[in-house]
């Protein structure tokens, strides 16, 4: 079976983030002010191949561990979608 | 229950002595000051008494230790300022973040001092590449300095990188920077003129990387770095930038009394050194600081070490104008406090004092200590290494195949690749061989600069390697022509508060000192990192030495890469029979081991003078030191950087090899001491047939050995010699180059 | 003719711009601030290389709100040149100036070295005095040099001889291990319609002089230069 | 009020991704067999003011297309939280 895991990973709060401040101050000078905070993150989406959910999260979820993140800045969560056949 | 002052990191009798200053007991957020000025990273206690052995002056030395950074006249009445520092220990928790928060702190140790940065390089040591973690290591740093520097516009020239098992765990990032001031615009780190109101500009403070780079640097390395990771800072190139645009276009102007940036320590060390320098004194107010987070106690303001920040120190009636300059690079600058006359640091809240100590007692009364020092046992065993035992080889065309694609002696272009080393049109020989040689537009004038420290050297025999550091720095510096002008350095060890680590920093510092003596190389700066150590095993003592040269006509600037062929190979200087902690000998044994190469500091200096004068005088065409893997290596890389330009090429890296070369070298010594032992004070040197007479004569006169070795062309790498002047080597140049150009890459690029 | 370098926050290569301009070419080249919003007086704007605003989100996104951008656009619309080099040519992209869109490279890595280009078109303001076909030694350094295209713009760039310079080998052909990034087609620089227009992500101010390794960027601004004097027409030189 | 905007800008399907055939290239040398590809977006978590949900949303829909994507090569979409006061 096919899934799709779609990983967010984002700076861990109090990290400085200069690209979410640099967009937010961006838009706010194109007018934009009621832009409060920007925090800006990556996502991936990536199709696993597997039988079942519990274990393809338990995959994904090392994934995250071991690569998708850098548990010393960033924080990740993670929703797995199981993709129509074909 | 911990004690009060065990929270900060000092002892009672620390304490003891805070409270003979204070008349009273500190308080909370004082004791925390202390502890923080007061660590080793901060307040250099465990080194302070060693590293005043140092020579510092000279007379090209318009800034000395002390201030951010040293300044060098080089003519033309401009200072060169420069710095190394360390960011070994944030690198290992978080290699990106903290190899790039490194290059931001280095930067702004420049302009601090008024000093246009022109360009980094970065010296670098990693556990060894089979292991995954040691991968990881060495592209993330490798990525950091690149994303930050690059950012910056500041072109990366330079380095070296070793991989060594006695780095596992304790990585090393050390990086300098150089800058360009107007020798009577020289921008000092003090807060003078009672009244003057102080400025801080910049990012805004948040709760990042308190008890960061101080702590993390003047503790044992070990899980509890677990627990610091918050610690760990994001740097922001961008802000940067534009912070050493909006800085020197500050520095045009005259409303600038003093400034400094925040680094280690963070505003308590920026105030206090900056008061303590003038003798001044400083009053601030925590709660104009402006913050990124909400709620941050005076204590977290006056800790924090988040990044791209500086303290400015500027003329009363000029708040307006400097607002300005900042406004318009899009930067905050906010007043929070002013200079007094009354030697305190006095720190409010709104209004409310929360803390007052003298200024100086922070930024240079913390204790010096004089520890026990105690030559280890292990010396003892390696240096009774018998080369004997080891037999000679039955061929040598493997062992150099082997030699060149190590990681330690392949080509470093998977790295500095990554680094536009071009930026700033000023690199005029570029990476990859011995120096890197910037211009001085608007003049004939250039800069060399190359950073060098081989460990196992200083592993083996530590007096002897510290003195080899500044040798060979100095060796490649003289490769391109320049004359060797004077020294930055980092000072990489275990814990000092281990004996054997501290005979060892003793016996670096002695040897460094000798060989800059004896070169005319001053020390005008450097930094310590101690602590360097996992579960108790520390790294090979690593002295980084940042050597700068100048040359006056940069037309006359030297490759190392043969030109063409026809050309006469020449070696300065002799080869003995030394093989001790020698790459070959690693490879060999597996062990670092032996007795490192001599070091003849008069010989070294009479190769240099012939060098320098060969090539001012024409003669010589190309010139490559010879160092690790020995000379077999050495003519292998100087085929490996050859081209047919006639003119003097800034030697464009990753380009296929010209011409190979056909050297005999008669000799009783065992082959493979000869090939690939590393004896110091070797310069490989082409020069036209005809010139070879007028080389030999400048040898003489220098007093340095000087014998023809062969003759360049063709596409072989040819080796005859040893006591039979048999075949040793006879290989294709290319098919040599292609697995030493492309090892690094096999090895990280995955 | 006179130039400007436009200063983004965050350009780095704008000082070579300018030395090359300037020092190298003798022209007469002012430095304008981003927040510039009448560059009239100028005959060629170069935007230069660096990273503005730290290229955060994506590189020259930000940056096509500036007043000086907003000019180059009006600049170009009225024939005088516009040159995008690196970060420039990036800014070129966002605004629409030229087609296209950049990614990363390849390889995710920043790469800095010396490459071969082809110049394809030598009718244009900034090529002119090339050789059609010639082969040039210049740098690239750059992270995001990846050019795309979907299939019918690329076609119209081929058609309209749009594609100024590919990244080639020494002897001119266009392969695979020629190309440091991944680019589209071996694209390395391209010219709008009109060809006043020219974004380009090597770097021709990083050659432009023998002690740098290599003259052959020198010409895309002495062509320039000729084509101002000869009132738009193009010479051969 | 306050809203929070989730905004997702992916590169378009077709256009190749050279950051997630890296991600995918690096999980598959991990072990993670079954993963079969790779795209690596952008998430920006965009803090803004707004009384009104419909009008909020059409100020964003107006950043993605002015600034937070690039038509050429990227697609976005974003969804609307409101944010608990305080
Ligand atoms: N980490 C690095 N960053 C930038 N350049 C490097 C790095 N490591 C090595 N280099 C460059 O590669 C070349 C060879 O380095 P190295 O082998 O240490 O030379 P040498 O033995 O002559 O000191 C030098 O030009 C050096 O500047
Ligand atoms: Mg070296």
């Amino acid at each position: 079976m096919m899934w799709e895991a779609c990983v967010q990973v984002m700076l861990k709060p109090g990290v400085l983030d200069p690209q979410g401040e640099t967009v937010g101050k961006a838009l706010r000078t194109l007018g934009y002010d009621e832009v409060q905070t920007v925090r800006v993150g990556k996502v991936l989406k990536i199709k696993v191949e597997g039988a079942d959910q519990a274990a393809v999260a338990a995959r994904v979820e090392e994934m995250c561990r071991r690569l998708l993140a850098n548990p010393v800045i960033e924080q990740y969560s993670f929703q797995l979608v199981k993709e129509s056949e074909g | 229950m911990a004690e009060r002052w065990e929270n900060v990191g000092l002892t009672a009798e620390e304490y003891d002595r805070i409270i003979t200053i204070l008349g009273r007991e500190p308080n909370d957020l004082e004791l925390g000051l202390y502890g923080l000025m007061w660590s080793e990273h901060c307040s250099y206690k465990h080194s302070k008494i060693h590293l005043a052995l140092f020579p510092s002056a000279g007379e090209a030395v318009l800034q000395g230790p002390g201030e951010n950074a040293g300044v060098l006249d080089i003519g033309n009445g401009l200072g060169l300022a420069f710095r190394l520092e360390s960011h070994n220990h944030p690198s290992a928790i978080e290699p990106y973040q903290g190899a790039a928060t490194g290059i931001g702190g280095i930067v702004r140790d420049i302009f601090t001092m008024g000093a246009r940065p022109i360009a980094l390089l970065d010296s670098l040591r990693f556990g060894t590449l089979d292991e995954p973690r040691n991968r990881y290591l060495c592209s993330g740093v490798v990525s950091g300095i690149s994303g930050y520097g690059n950012c910056l516009g500041l072109p990366t020239v330079g380095g070296e990188v070793y991989f060594d098992s006695c780095y596992r765990g304790n990585p090393l990032v050390n990086v300098l920077c150089l800058g360009l001031v107007p020798k009577d615009r020289i921008v000092r780190g003090q807060a003078t003129g009672v009244g003057n109101p102080v400025f801080i500009v910049g990012a805004r403070t948040g709760r990042d990387g308190i008890h960061g780079a101080s702590l993390l640097a003047s503790r044992e390395f070990d899980e509890s770095a677990e627990e610091m990771r918050p610690a760990v800072q994001v740097g922001d190139p961008f802000m940067e930038k534009l912070l050493i645009e909006a800085c020197l276009e500050l520095f045009e102007t005259d409303f600038v009394v003093g400034m400094n940036d925040l680094g280690a320590a963070g505003l308590t060390s920026a105030c206090s050194e900056t008061a303590g320098r003038a003798g001044s004194g400083m009053e601030l107010d925590v709660a104009l600081v402006p913050r990124r987070e909400e709620g941050m106690n005076p204590y977290e303001v006056m800790l924090s070490e988040s990044q791209e920040r500086m303290l400015v120190i500027v003329r009363q009636g000029c708040e307006d104008q400097v607002r300005q300059i900042f406004e318009k690079w899009g930067l905050e600058a906010a007043q929070i406090g002013r200079v007094t006359d009354d030697g305190l640091l006095r720190v409010r809240e709104n209004g409310r004092l929360v803390a007052e100590v003298p200024a100086a007692s922070l930024s240079d009364q913390a204790p010096v200590y004089d520890r026990p020092r105690r030559r280890p046992d292990y010396l003892d065993e390696t240096s009774a290494f018998d080369i004997d035992q080891i037999p000679v080889p039955e061929e040598y065309e493997s062992w150099l195949q082997r030699l060149l694609q190590s990681p330690n002696l392949a080509s470093k272009e998977w790295i500095f690749g990554q680094f536009d080393y071009m930026v700033r049109t000023n690199t005029i020989v570029y990476p990859g061989g011995d120096a890197a040689v910037l211009r001085i537009k608007g003049s004939e004038r250039g800069v060399a600069v190359s950073t060098d420290g081989n460990a196992r050297y200083c592993y083996l025999d530590p007096h002897l390697g510290g003195a080899i550091a500044v040798a060979e720095a100095a060796r490649n510096v003289v490769c391109t022509g320049a004359r060797p002008a004077g020294i930055t350095n980092c000072l990489n060890f275990g814990s000092p508060e281990r004996p054997d680590v501290l005979w060892q920093f003793r016996q670096v510092i002695e040897g460094m000192s000798e060989a800059c003596r004896a070169l005319g190389t001053p020390v005008t700066g450097g930094n310590v990192s101690f602590y360097n150590e996992t579960s108790g095993q520390a790294i090979h003592p690593t002295p980084v030495v940042g050597m700068v040269g100048l040359l006056d006509d940069i037309s006359k600037r030297c490759t190392a890469g043969f030109k063409g062929a026809g050309d006469v190979v020449v070696l300065l200087g002799s080869n003995r029979p030394e093989l001790g902690g020698s790459e070959y000998l690693v490879q060999r044994t597996g062990q670092v081991t032996g007795r490192p190469p001599r070091l003849d500091l008069d010989l070294e200096r009479a190769v240099q003078e012939t060098c320098l004068a060969g090539i001012s005088a024409g003669l010589i065409r190309s010139a490559h030191d010879c160092a690790e893997g020995g000379l077999a290596v050495a003519l292998a890389e100087c085929c490996f950087l050859s081209s047919t330009d006639d003119l003097a090429p800034p030697q464009l890296p990753g380009r296929t090899p010209a011409v190979g070369v056909q050297v005999s070298l008669r000799s009783e010594m065992r082959p493979d001491a000869l090939l690939f032992g590393e004896s110091q004070s070797r310069i490989l040197v082409t020069v036209k047939e005809e010139d070879v007479p007028q080389l030999e004569e400048i040898a003489r006169s220098n007093g340095a050995p000087c014998t023809v070795l062969g003759m360049t062309g063709g596409e072989r790498l040819m080796i005859t010699g040893g006591p039979a002047g048999q075949q040793l080597i006879d290989l294709l140049v290319t098919e040599l180059w292609q697995s030493w150009q492309s090892a690094l890459e096999k090895l990280l690029g995955e | 003719m006179r130039a400007a370098v436009i200063v983004l926050p965050g350009s780095n290569c704008d000082v070579d711009a300018y030395h090359v301009l300037r020092e190298v070419v003798g022209l007469e080249t002012d430095y304008v601030w981003h927040q510039e919003g009448d560059l009239s007086r100028y005959d060629l704007l170069v935007i230069p290389g660096g990273f503005s605003y730290g290229d955060y989100l994506r590189a020259g996104a930000i940056a096509k709100f500036s007043p000086a951008i907003q000019e180059a656009a009006r600049a170009a619309a009225q024939g005088r040149l516009v040159l995008g080099i690196c970060n420039g040519f990036q800014v070129l992209l966002e605004t629409g100036l030229l087609p296209g869109a950049m990614r990363s490279n390849e390889s995710m890595l920043f790469r800095c070295r010396f490459v071969h280009l082809r110049v394809e078109n030598t009718d244009i303001p900034f090529t002119h005095e090339y050789k059609t076909g010639a082969v040039l030694r210049i740098p690239v350094a750059h992270g995001e040099g990846n050019y795309y295209a979907d299939a019918e713009t690329l076609q119209e760039l081929q058609e309209h001889g749009q594609v100024v310079f590919r990244y080639v080998d020494e002897t001119g052909a266009p392969t695979a291990a020629a190309n440091p990034n991944g680019s589209l087609a071996n694209i390395a620089g391209i010219c709008n319609r009109e060809g006043n227009v020219l974004g380009m992500m090597p770097h021709p101010e990083r050659c432009a002089e023998t002690i740098l390794g290599s003259q052959d960027g020198r010409r895309v601004f002495t062509s320039a230069l000729a084509w101002w004097r000869n009132k738009g027409v193009i010479g051969r030189g």
